[in-house]
């Protein structure tokens, strides 16, 4: 490998996101293996699904342990929500060329995906029950 | 043994879409798929056209879909392809007739990552020297005859054209890699693009049909990381 | 219909020679390159062992040792004059491609690595010596990407898939272009250029049993006999030892360089009786020709027409770092690995020492006398300078392809530099178009793979490593009977658009052609020397033919004139390896 | 539109490796997996709209029969989803592995079972 400061001119070669986008996926993939484990021993094993009420999520984010709780909820909420709609992304970009449907389905994506974020952290944050 | 040939067939100054031509041949066990062709051709519909020259491998001329497999038709035998050898042309590329497709959007891609040494610094005399360790670090990519096999086999290909695919970063890989070339970051900055290397999702179907042997993916792979560590 | 062209240079054919070609000559004048296949495609890809070149980077070497080996392997056939400064260029040029990025393997101390090959000695013949430099067993491939990237970065202009067809001269007899047919659109195209190189390679597949590419069918050459220009040495055509035994896919020499034996049904190592110095390692026409007498001997493999390559003891790691490909073909096509069990031969039709008559320039020669055809330029296999006379070196090739083709593009574009363009003629594209509705138009019953197939089979038999005044005969009967069917012969694909039916029936029309003067020539030149080995005339006779021989066609006439050798230092001697 | 039928044919039909395979499943699973997760997101929300609406919500997504077969799908996706994204990242930082991929594939798709096999009992316990 060596260095020079000569630029050949090709299509290819634009400034963009990807290698952070690609790094991103990786990472949070792997802090993801990690709290979802988690997520899921503790919800399916330990407090099982059937008994999961409101009761018991109130219970959790009031309790003696609650920002931890809500510390981890909140990492699964922007992990899983950045890395799931960036996957959905690359899948519209990989299918979809045509500029417009491309351009629309991403907006779409970037609009749900914001909506879905501020009403989780809405849900994390604000408190069971006083958003009626 | 008797083998049948099922073939895609498309002649664009006949035909308005690809329909399948089906052949009985007499070939050896021993036989390659471009030799089971040639008697379909020779001695039975002259019209069949596909590419060849060489025919043992290194030309890579007539790399095309052999029974829903990327590969060299010099390559294969015919004793492990079975009693039914279906024939198909490569995948992604624009179909010009048969089994011949368009090879100029390939070609576009491997000129676009500078496929050739940069280094003005000429000694006075004798070559430049470069230890066996450093040579072997680019061995495995300085095999490759552009035959486009690995391209056509990539899922993110046929998904999107743009995608500069296997071989151009198998190209680009034997100069970055090479200790005498001086334009490794230019090269990196090029294959670091929207279409450039994070297209691969490491589907190894690259490496499969590589007719060369080359570990497509690692080299894939190395760029990836090098891009990461320069830019 | 036609589109015309107008450039400085054209090159015909994208192999080493003609991107090297096109690459100098893109230094001095505009340029571009037409092929019928992708460059990369080309069969100087296909080279395997090395090229030849006295750098003593592993043992001291000399161009002159070079030379002399050259020479003595050509049996004194060659011009020295020529083989003098493609020896002596020899050790620049391979820097020279060092420089363009080649990837040769490497000594430890980081020097370009070098093999022994075959008839390559030290010391006038007492030893051999490691003089061909390498890229593992793929030289060819890397020196063909390696140009190819070069002529990219130069920014040559390519015509990919266009089929040369006719070569034009001026009236006043200069080349002024070529006439090309787009493979993929089916349309003529004039080349109008002040200067023309030929590099189309070769045309083994006038044989059955071939290490050459199908598309080796001689274009140029035939194009040339079609204008009354005269081809030199046309009897000489070397067959390669090791070929693999039926497919014909070249083992190359460097598993010989590199330590591999040949053995005969017995497991004896039959070379030591035949060239007691050099061994397995003698020139190819030798080693062919002892693989013939052991099989004729009934000493064949299991009584069949083939023998043994031995490269088992040489173990695993050494073939997969030094002979990856070799080992690749035999697992490939034979099934078998190399390290372990020996790989079944036979001699395979090889490379043409003949071809289109040049000086050291790559100046085209239009007699014997040595009038040149102002502007016309051939270099490569399709040449003959003559390096190889009547029997090539192994590594030598890539060599003369380099050195040669650089020589021709250089002076190309010299030319274009001092001349403006020629005046056309008033037919150019005419004759082409004529040949091709012909073909399309013909109602006969024969097609072009039949005819070929039986052109083969008789030059195999009878114009092969050993040839007799009766078998040629015979040969020659029957290529005019086939000449004869050829004139009818029919595609049933009448389309414009990759009608590559239609195209092997006018390489199959050149093919013949070739075919014809190779079996003349063979018929005329009443001696045995290097890979013509006359069982009827089974000494050299320098008395009478140390000399070149031209051939030319005239009105469907055969007539030949001759040349004499230029000899410089060394005086033609018997040959013993 | 037909470019995009094409490519599914070519993605289908294609006899590639195991990488294959495990590419096409890691990305049906991950876009499945994202639709999970939107859903999932605004179940939560509702925990701001008080005990009736997050029970009810919770009953029909998660406890009710239907649900827990489509569960059983979602386990096998995220373990598939999870498994394999680590396969990719290993690779990713050591390519050297690649030689091995078609045998790393074989054993993440045994772990992915075995692990599997339980949790899908479980799960369908209530409801078998």
């Amino acid at each position: 490998m060596g260095i020079s400061t000569f630029r050949w001119k090709t299509k290819y070669g634009q400034p963009n996101w990807e290698r952070i986008s690609w790094l991103y996926m990786r990472l949070s993939g792997l802090v993801m293996f990690l709290i979802v484990t988690f997520h899921l021993l503790y919800m399916h094993m330990v407090v099982r699904v059937e008994n999961l009420t409101f009761q018991n999520i109130v219970d959790r984010w009031n309790g003696p342990y609650g920002l931890a709780w809500k510390t981890l909820d909140t990492a699964l909420l922007i992990f899983g929500l950045t890395h799931g709609y960036n996957g959905v992304r690359w899948s519209i970009d990989d299918y979809v060329h045509h500029r417009g449907w491309n351009l629309v389905l991403k907006m779409l994506l970037y609009i749900v995906g914001s909506i879905l974020m501020i009403a989780g952290a809405l849900a994390i944050f604000v408190g069971p029950g006083s958003l009626v | 043994m008797r083998v049948k040939m099922r073939i895609r067939r498309f002649n664009p100054e006949k035909d308005s879409k690809p329909w399948w031509g089906e052949y009985e041949v007499e070939v050896e066990p021993t036989d390659r798929v471009l030799d089971a062709l040639h008697q379909v051709k020779w001695y039975q519909d002259g019209t069949l056209t596909l590419r060849r020259s060489c025919a043992h491998g290194i030309c890579g001329s007539d790399a095309m879909v052999i029974n829903g497999r990327n590969a060299l038709a010099c390559k294969v035998l015919m004793r492990d392809v079975g009693k039914v050898c279906v024939v198909e042309p490569l995948r992604g590329l624009p179909l010009i007739k048969d089994l011949v497709v368009d090879m100029e959007p390939f070609f576009a891609k491997y000129r676009a990552v500078m496929p050739w040494l940069v280094n003005d610094e000429i000694p006075d005399h004798g070559e430049r020297l470069q230890s066996p360790e450093a040579r072997e670090r680019y061995d495995d990519t300085t095999k490759c005859i552009l035959c486009a096999a690995c391209t056509t086999s990539c899922p993110s290909f046929w998904a999107n054209e743009h995608y500069i695919g296997p071989a151009a970063i198998v190209q680009a890989h034997r100069f970055i890699f090479d200790d005498r070339d001086r334009a490794a970051v230019e090269r990196l900055r090029i294959l670091n693009d929207r279409d450039g290397v994070w297209r691969c999702r490491t589907v190894f179907n690259c490496v499969q049909a590589c007719p060369r042997e080359i570990d497509v993916t690692k080299a894939i792979g190395e760029v990836k990381l090098a891009i990461l560590e320069a830019l | 219909m036609v589109r015309t062209h107008r450039t400085e240079t054209v090159v015909v054919g994208a192999g080493g020679a003609g991107l090297m070609a096109a690459l100098y000559a893109s230094r001095g004048s505009q340029t571009v390159v037409l092929s019928k296949l992708y460059p990369t495609r080309s069969h100087t890809g296909t080279a395997q062992g090395g090229i030849g070149a006295a750098l003593g980077n592993i043992e001291e070497d000399h161009p002159e040792w070079h030379t002399f080996d050259t020479v003595k392997g050509s049996d004194y056939l060659a011009d020295q004059d020529a083989v003098e400064r493609m020896c002596y260029e020899a050790p620049e040029i391979v820097y020279e491609l060092e420089h363009m990025g080649l990837p040769f393997s490497r000594t430890p101390e980081g020097k370009i690595n070098q093999r022994p090959f075959g008839g390559h000695a030290a010391e006038f013949g007492k030893r051999p010596v490691p003089r061909a430099c390498f890229a593992a067993d793929r030289t060819g491939h890397m020196i063909l990407q390696t140009l190819y990237q070069q002529c990219l970065k130069h920014r040559v202009k390519f015509y990919d898939e266009f089929h040369v067809l006719d070569l034009v001269l001026s009236p006043d007899g200069r080349a002024a272009g070529v006439v090309a047919y787009d493979i993929d659109q089916g349309e003529l195209h004039l080349f109008h250029a002040k200067a023309v190189i030929f590099a189309t390679g070769g045309f083994g597949r006038i044989w059955q049993i071939t290490s050459n590419a199908h598309s080796l069918t001689g274009d140029g050459p035939a194009i040339l006999l079609q204008k009354g220009l005269p081809l030199e040495d046309m009897e000489f055509f070397q067959f390669h030892p090791t070929g693999i035994y039926k497919m014909g896919i070249l083992i190359t020499e460097a598993v010989r360089g590199e330590g591999g034996v040949l053995r005969n049904d017995q497991g004896e190592r039959f070379m030591e009786r035949y060239a007691p110095t050099m061994k397995d390692l003698a020139s190819r026409d030798v080693v062919s020709r002892a693989i013939y007498l052991e099989v004729k001997a009934g000493r064949g493999i299991g009584g069949k027409n083939y023998v043994h390559l031995d490269a088992t003891h040489l173990g695993r790691e050494k073939i997969e770092e030094r002979l990856p490909d070799i080992a690749d073909f035999c697992r490939t096509y034979l099934g078998i690995d190399p390290a372990e069990q020996p790989i079944p031969v036979q001699p395979t039709a090889h490379y043409a020492m003949g071809g289109i008559p040049t000086d050291v320039e790559g100046r085209v020669r239009r007699n014997a006398a040595g009038d040149l055809v102002p502007g016309l330029y051939a270099a490569g296999e399709v040449a003959c300078v003559s390096v190889h006379g009547a029997n090539r070196l192994g590594t030598n090739s890539l060599l003369d392809i380099v050195v040669f083709g650089k020589h021709a593009g250089q002076d190309a574009a010299r030319f274009c530099q001092q001349n403006d363009w020629p005046e056309l003629p008033e037919e150019t594209w005419q004759p082409s178009q004529a040949t091709i509705e012909r073909i399309l138009n013909n109602t006969g019953e024969d097609n072009a793979a039949r005819i070929r197939d039986e052109m083969q089979a008789v030059m195999m038999d009878h114009v092969g490593v050993f040839r007799t005044a009766e078998g040629i005969q015979k040969a020659l009967e029957k290529i005019h009977e086939l000449q004869e069917r050829v004139r009818h012969v029919t595609v049933s694909d009448k389309g414009k658009r990759f009608n590559t039916e239609l195209l092997e029936a006018i390489e199959l029309r050149n093919l013949l052609e070739l075919a014809e003067v190779t079996a003349q020539s063979a018929l005329n030149r009443t001696e045995s020397r290097g890979a013509h080995y006359r069982e009827d005339f089974q000494q050299r006779d320098d008395e009478h033919w140390l000399k070149h021989t031209f051939v030319r066609k005239e009105d469907g006439q055969i007539r030949f004139e001759y040349r004499p050798v230029v000899i410089t230092k060394y005086q033609p001697q018997e040959r013993k390896y | 539109m037909g470019a995009l039928v094409e490519t599914l044919r070519y993605v289908i039909s294609y006899r590639g490796t195991e990488g294959h395979w495990a590419w096409l499943l890691h990305r049906l699973s991950g876009l499945g997996i994202a639709l999970f997760l939107s859903m999932h997101i605004i179940s939560i929300f509702s925990v701001g709209l008080g005990p009736r609406v997050y029970n009810f919500l919770h009953e029909v997504l998660y406890v009710s029969a239907p649900a827990k077969v489509l569960e059983v799908f979602l386990i096998f996706g995220v373990l598939f989803h999870a498994a394999n994204g680590m396969r990719i990242i290993v690779i990713d930082f050591f390519p050297g592995l690649g030689k091995y991929q078609r045998t790393i594939v074989r054993i993440e798709l045994l772990v992915v079972i075995l692990v599997f096999i339980p949790a899908a009992i479980i799960t369908l316990q209530g409801v078998l």
